[in-house]
């Protein structure tokens, strides 16, 4: 099969900052794909490592099956859209959209038809004659979208273009560019520290930390089996640890006793964490009765969020859980703050992970 | 704090005035009837009809002109390659390259033009229109590139990667959107390197050849000639004419 | 055009048009041996009508040739630019006229080299000195045949005796110059601007009404004459006495100033009324004198020029081609067109420095006013410079300096 | 995608682009190749120069390996040298105070009092004068200050004094002609600071209680140092180099470093003038770099223009 984008063993330092550690990714055709990670990741530099706006100390990058690590940034053929979005403040909408066909040379009549096409995509009819001063936050956004999507890139590089943006446009143009990727086909390389945006619009994504990429996979997958604490912490509203010792047959041996985890070998004798998201436990009356484990703690204080309720619950080693209890009918019970309640989870809802 | 505030007003209209006053005087006598710039005879416009048929006046002005349209070009010019450097680069010697720039300004002028001369003497550099460029052009760089600089640090690189990622390659990056953006750095940068290099008198007297006379050192022989010729009041009124039109044009490019 | 006409009129009065110019010229000047001298303003006028008529007529015909270029490097005020400008443009040259406003600027002018003008007017023991040091290079006197109007007195002057290097342009004396009514009781010793420590002087009087000369040779030269030295002392007590009687006499002046300076203030009077001056820019006061028109009647006439009792220097100004000089025939013809005598004398009676090869043409008033032609009698105490080697000049540099930095 | 074929020029501007040095070298040192010979060299020339390095034999210079202080030993026998660099300093610093405490109150006026309709026409107003070339500018303040001039027939006419007053050629004359050429550069950067001066500062001082002339004292002059500080330097600089000015009006008792400087150069006929002259200079640039060291030193390095 061949990739969009391949990076083979990637370094790259600034100075005494080594901000990409060999990092190999595979980015297949079409697909929307996220480097997801907090800031100083080198999410960025490895994005702009396939822009070719950096140059790796060391590694390959293959664009379409073609090395093009030493190939400058205008000979690539990729559409990158910046956090600033750096749209031309001394041209208007359409000089803007059509500078990288102007400087390809198509015929200012082709140019035209396309820039009508694109202005169509991300529904801007009628704004070509706009400054950029005179659109809203939105607006320049799908400006900047068109921009960079009328070459026809093979890949399209966003560098955390939403940031600037109010939530409610964010949420809105999160929805939007999705769309526009599933009309135009194009593969999307999306750098974000947000994982709401990684989780609402990728196929895959790639977690990054310190230079060095954690985890890659789908959404679902690396929301419920992350590989590592930095991961299952980053991904999610938040998760719950427990500490314990590995016995065999999928036992844990805890300070709250024994639990049932899933069955994995190599791992007996071994410390390890156990986590669990918040949405995964049942509470009392609702516990099922084929369930794997049942512990029991006391509500510190619970907190309507409409469509769940979230609970403190302090177990009986001291430590503080994250519990999310689905609100379904008007009326249902809320446990009082205070109130003693049992905690119970199937045994591959949660998941083991190494110090 | 009324009060204060009407004695500022009326301070300020009284400065305004004071700083009119040697122009107005000039104006005024440029109507002379009389050869004095002391006492007003009568009304004439005779100064205005010598000035146009001054041949040494308008050869001046045409010299000041050009030379520091040179001067201009090549300043900014220079002056945008070093800014650019340095505001897009790290390499050693970056904090005392800044300082070094500095210095043009910061010498007096006259010290200035007299090294330049002794050096040209020394290098059997033979005076020339070019000699007088030449001067204007090492301080003006440096007025150049503070302007521009200044410019240059609220801009954004990323305009340069967009135009990259869509395809434009240096040169087309930097005529395209670079420069562009940048263009009211320029022209105030030019503006700036153009009246130095106009208003000019000590280093265009000291490195310019035999009868290559700009409007300064016009103005500075005919002066210390006797009698000071009221052309060159008819002269100043033509100037503060196209000086209004310049410092407009200025304060609309700035605010551009 | 008829000469006839003219000389019958019976009077020298050349007005200028500065169209006219050499054919003119010389037609007037002709007249002037035979004509008497009137000096009547009205018919001024009427004279400057004929010249316009007669010079329009004759039309400025530019000759095809290439074109030539010229440098000269002169004092202000000391040519007429009217007459030169004119002459450049019948010969087809490319004149560049500049003007230098105290010699010790013009001698580092020239021997920088960095600028090379062709001719160059300067004083003689200075041409000398620049002659002897490799400045110079020798002039041809048989590309000049107007030499011969020189008057012998003028031709091998002590300081080039066989006119190697030098042709005679003007020369003169340097004074003190005062507006009378300023300064009524007047000045006529060098003691009146030197004695600065009698409360009774006229410079004490007078303080910061007074100029001296911006030249270290003149203002030196004069502070020798009135401590009794040779002017070109380069005796290092001497020399010491000189610095410290000009720093002595230097809070009581106005300024060191130039030339034009106190051509403009003089008549006035009103920021100094006494300065150390040339007798020609005195004259050139006094008669109001103007590069245009010509004027033989006085009209500054409180304008005073003396010798000082004690004595002065005198000098002569002479044309010299710097070595560097690159249009040394052009030059030749410049210097022997001045030589014409009916050119020297229009320069004599617009700007009122004698230019001796025109004398026989200038008219009596011009002739006999003391203040344009040096009195016989007087150069009995005039002194006239001797070259200095570099050396001696090194001593006397040194003392000017004090004076120039002393505040 | 495949390569697309570029003309030569892209050909080498890549293998340039590849290269930060080169970069750097072509656009940074590559002009400034250019200050260093037709600015730096000459200093160097004219170090040498001070130290006996070559010697004048007709048209040439003539270059003699060895070095001598000589000149400098030479020039401060002249009394008169160290006076005219106190009084070139005197000036400067009088010409800095004066036009300070003559256009802050304008400055003041133009950025915190004025409604900014009125903002670009009063700016456009106060700086036509300067583009006036400045010599015709000195020679306006000839004819005013002259003893028949404009200020004397005011003065007389109102009769407060009987004589004219002598102004031209004294001190008074060169620091007032000073002051006037250079107050639009105190102005520039005062009124640069306190046009951007929040006015909602000076609100909340009032609401803290303080009077005006109190809010004017501990809020807006402190908060327009950077601005003074940048004008001082741009006016304080070329005033001690001044040399046309005290020229020009000044007189006997008004010589300045730049006219002593003048002055060896060209006013003396003789063999020492231009070591003098380039000594005299190259300690008036030491003293320069001096005061701008600890000028920079003090405001950080940044010097605003406008």
């Amino acid at each position: 099969m061949s990739y969009a984008v391949e990076l083979e063993n990637i370094s790259k330092s600034f100075g005494e900052v080594q901000a990409v550690k060999n990092v190999s990714l595979k980015i297949r055709k079409n697909e929307f794909f996220s480097l997801l990670g907090p800031s100083g990741c080198g999410k960025t530099t490895t994005l702009r490592i396939i822009a070719g706006l950096e140059f790796p100390d060391t590694g390959r990058v293959m664009l379409n099956d073609e090395d093009v690590t030493d190939l400058p940034t205008h000979k690539r053929n990729i559409g990158m859209v910046f956090q600033t979005l750096a749209l031309f403040p001394h041209m208007n909408v359409y000089d803007n959209i059509a500078f990288g066909l102007r400087m390809r040379k198509v015929p200012e009549r082709e140019i035209r038809q396309r820039v009508k096409e694109m202005l169509e995509i991300v529904r801007m009819e009628g704004f070509e004659k706009r400054k950029i001063n005179q659109l809203s936050g939105g607006q320049r956004q799908r400006v900047a979208l068109a921009r960079a999507l009328i070459i026809k890139p093979a890949v399209l590089l966003l560098d955390e273009p939403l940031g600037a943006l109010d939530l409610k446009i964010r949420q809105h143009m999160m929805v939007e560019l999705k769309k526009i990727q599933k009309e135009v086909g194009t593969t999307f390389i999306y750098v974000t520290h947000d994982q709401t945006e990684a989780m609402v619009m990728s196929d895959r994504m790639a977690i990054m930390k310190d230079g060095v990429i954690q985890q890659i996979g789908s959404p679902h997958n690396v929301y419920m089996r992350p590989v590592n604490k930095f991961v299952a912490l980053f991904i999610g509203d938040a998760i719950n640890f427990i500490e314990g010792t590995y016995k065999d047959k999928g036992v844990l041996s805890t300070d709250l006793g024994d639990l049932k985890v899933p069955e994995l070998s190599g791992y007996t004798g071994k410390s390890v964490i156990l986590a669990i998201r918040p949405e995964k436990f049942f509470l009392e009356n609702n516990i099922p009765s084929d369930i794997d484990n049942v512990i029991e703690g006391r509500v510190i204080f619970s907190i309507f969020r409409g469509s769940f309720v979230e609970y403190r619950v302090e177990l009986d080693n001291g430590q503080e859980m994250v519990i999310f209890q689905p609100y379904l009918v008007a009326g249902q019970k809320i446990y009082e703050d205070g109130s003693r309640i049992k905690i119970g989870w199937y045994r591959d809802s949660a998941v083991i992970l190494s110090h | 704090m009324k009060i204060t505030d009407l004695i500022l007003k009326i301070y300020t209209v009284f400065f305004l005035a004071v700083i009119y006053l040697p122009i107005a005087i000039l104006i005024f006598f440029s109507f002379n009837e009389s050869r004095s710039k002391i006492v007003f005879t009568g009304f004439t416009l005779e100064n205005y009809y010598s000035l146009i048929s001054n041949y040494a006046v308008w050869d001046s002005f045409y010299n000041s002109i050009w030379t520091a349209i040179v001067v201009t070009v090549v300043s900014v010019f220079l002056g945008i390659m070093i800014s650019y450097g340095v505001t897009r680069y790290e390499f050693k010697g970056k904090n005392m390259l800044d300082i070094l720039m500095l210095i043009p300004i910061i010498i007096p002028e006259i010290v200035e033009a007299l090294t330049l001369l002794v050096f040209l003497i020394i290098l059997g550099i033979r005076l020339s229109p070019y000699t007088v460029i030449i001067g204007h052009i090492a301080f003006d760089i440096s007025f150049a590139y503070i302007v521009i600089k200044a410019r240059m640090a609220g801009y954004d690189p990323q305009f340069e990667e967009a135009a990259r990622t869509l395809g434009a390659n240096e040169i087309q990056t930097f005529t395209k959107v670079t420069l562009p953006i940048l263009m009211p750095g320029i022209v105030s940068a030019a503006l700036i390197a153009f009246l130095q290099s106009y208003d000019d008198f000590i280093k265009t007297f000291f490195t310019r050849p035999p009868g290559f006379t700009t409007l300064p050192v016009y103005i500075w022989n005919m002066a210390s000639r006797r009698g000071f010729a009221l052309d060159l009041n008819a002269l100043a009124t033509f100037i503060v004419v196209i000086s209004i039109v310049f410092a407009y044009v200025r304060l609309k490019v700035e605010r551009w | 055009m008829s000469e006839a006409d003219v000389g019958r009129r019976g009077f020298l009065k050349i007005a200028f048009a500065g169209a006219t110019a050499l054919a003119v010229g010389s037609a007037l000047g002709y007249f002037a041996r035979e004509g008497e001298v009137s000096t009547l303003r009205s018919e001024n006028e009427a004279l400057k009508k004929k010249v316009e008529e007669l010079s329009s007529s004759l039309g400025v015909e530019v000759p095809t040739e290439t074109q030539k270029n010229l440098n000269v490097y002169n004092w202000t005020w000391y040519a007429n630019l009217a007459l030169v400008d004119q002459w450049a443009k019948e010969n087809n040259v490319n004149l560049v006229y500049e003007f230098f406003e105290d010699l010790d600027t013009a001698i580092t002018t020239v021997t920088t080299g960095a600028a090379n003008y062709d001719i160059v007017v300067i004083s003689d023991n200075e041409a000398q000195e620049l002659w002897n040091e490799g400045y110079l290079q020798s002039i041809d006197l048989d590309k000049i045949p107007n030499f011969e109007y020189l008057p012998e007195g003028f031709k091998g002057l002590p300081y080039d005796p066989n006119n190697e290097f030098t042709v005679v342009y003007s020369y003169g004396t340097t004074g003190l110059g005062y507006n009378s009514d300023a300064c009524p009781e007047g000045v006529s010793k060098w003691e009146d601007v030197f004695d600065v420590d009698n409360p009774d002087s006229i410079i004490r009087r007078y303080a910061g009404k007074v100029t001296m000369m911006r030249d270290s040779s003149e203002t030196m030269g004069a502070a020798a004459i009135y401590l009794g030295y040779d002017i070109d002392t380069t005796d290092e007590n001497e020399l010491k006495n000189i610095a410290d009687l000009l720093i002595a006499q230097k809070p009581y002046l106005y300024g060191y100033v130039q030339t034009e300076d106190y051509m403009d203030e003089l008549p006035v009077a009103a920021r100094y009324c006494i300065s150390h001056a040339w007798n020609g820019d005195v004259a050139g006061i006094v008669y109001a004198s103007d590069e245009y028109e010509v004027y033989i009647e006085k009209y500054y006439e409180t304008v005073k020029y003396v010798v000082p009792e004690e004595g002065a220097i005198a000098w002569y100004d002479n044309f010299v081609i710097p070595k560097n000089a690159k249009n040394v025939d052009v030059a030749h013809e410049f210097i022997n067109w001045f030589l014409q005598p009916e050119v020297s004398a229009i320069h004599t009676i617009t700007i009122k420095y004698p230019y001796p090869a025109g004398i026989k043409y200038v008219p009596k008033e011009i002739l006999e006013d003391p203040m344009i032609f040096t009195p016989e009698e007087l150069w009995d105490k005039l002194h006239i410079g001797r070259a200095l080697t570099p050396e001696e000049k090194a001593i006397r540099e040194s003392y000017w300096n004090m004076v120039m930095t002393a505040t | 995608m495949s390569h697309r074929r570029e003309p030569w020029y892209i050909t080498i501007l890549d293998r340039i682009r590849s290269s930060r040095r080169i970069k750097v070298f072509l656009l940074v040192f590559l002009p400034f190749i250019y200050l260093i010979i037709f600015f730096f060299a000459p200093f160097i020339i004219a170090l040498m120069y001070s130290l006996g390095m070559f010697k004048q034999v007709v048209y040439e210079f003539v270059f003699q390996p060895q070095i001598s202080l000589e000149y400098y030993y030479r020039l401060f026998q002249y009394p008169g040298v160290l006076v005219a660099i106190q009084r070139s300093f005197y000036y400067a610093i009088l010409t800095t105070v004066g036009t300070f405490l003559l256009s802050y109150p304008v400055a003041y006026y133009l950025g915190v009092k004025l409604p900014d309709k009125y903002q670009e026409m009063v700016v456009l107003v106060l700086f036509t004068p300067f583009w006036v070339n400045f010599l015709l500018r000195i020679y306006g303040m000839r004819f005013i200050f002259h003893e028949l001039g404009f200020l004397n027939m005011i003065l007389t006419t109102l009769g407060i004094v009987n004589d004219p007053i002598k102004i031209l050629g004294t001190d008074t004359a060169v620091i007032l002609v000073m002051i006037y050429t250079y107050v639009i550069l105190m102005i520039l950067p005062i009124y640069g600071v306190l046009e951007k001066l929040d006015k909602e500062l000076l609100e909340a001082a009032a609401t803290l209680g303080a009077s005006p002339v109190k809010t004017f004292l501990k809020v807006t002059l402190p908060l327009s140092v950077p601005g003074i500080l940048a004008g001082s330097l741009l006016v304080f600089i070329p005033a001690v180099g001044e040399f046309v000015i005290p020229e020009l009006v000044g007189g006997a008792n008004t010589v300045t470093l730049g006219t002593v400087i003048y002055n060896f150069f060209l006013r003396v006929k003789g063999t020492m003038g231009w070591g003098l002259g380039s000594a005299a200079g190259l300690i008036y640039i030491g003293l320069i770099l001096v005061l701008s060291y600890l000028y920079i030193r003090l405001v950080g390095g940044e010097i605003r223009l406008g």
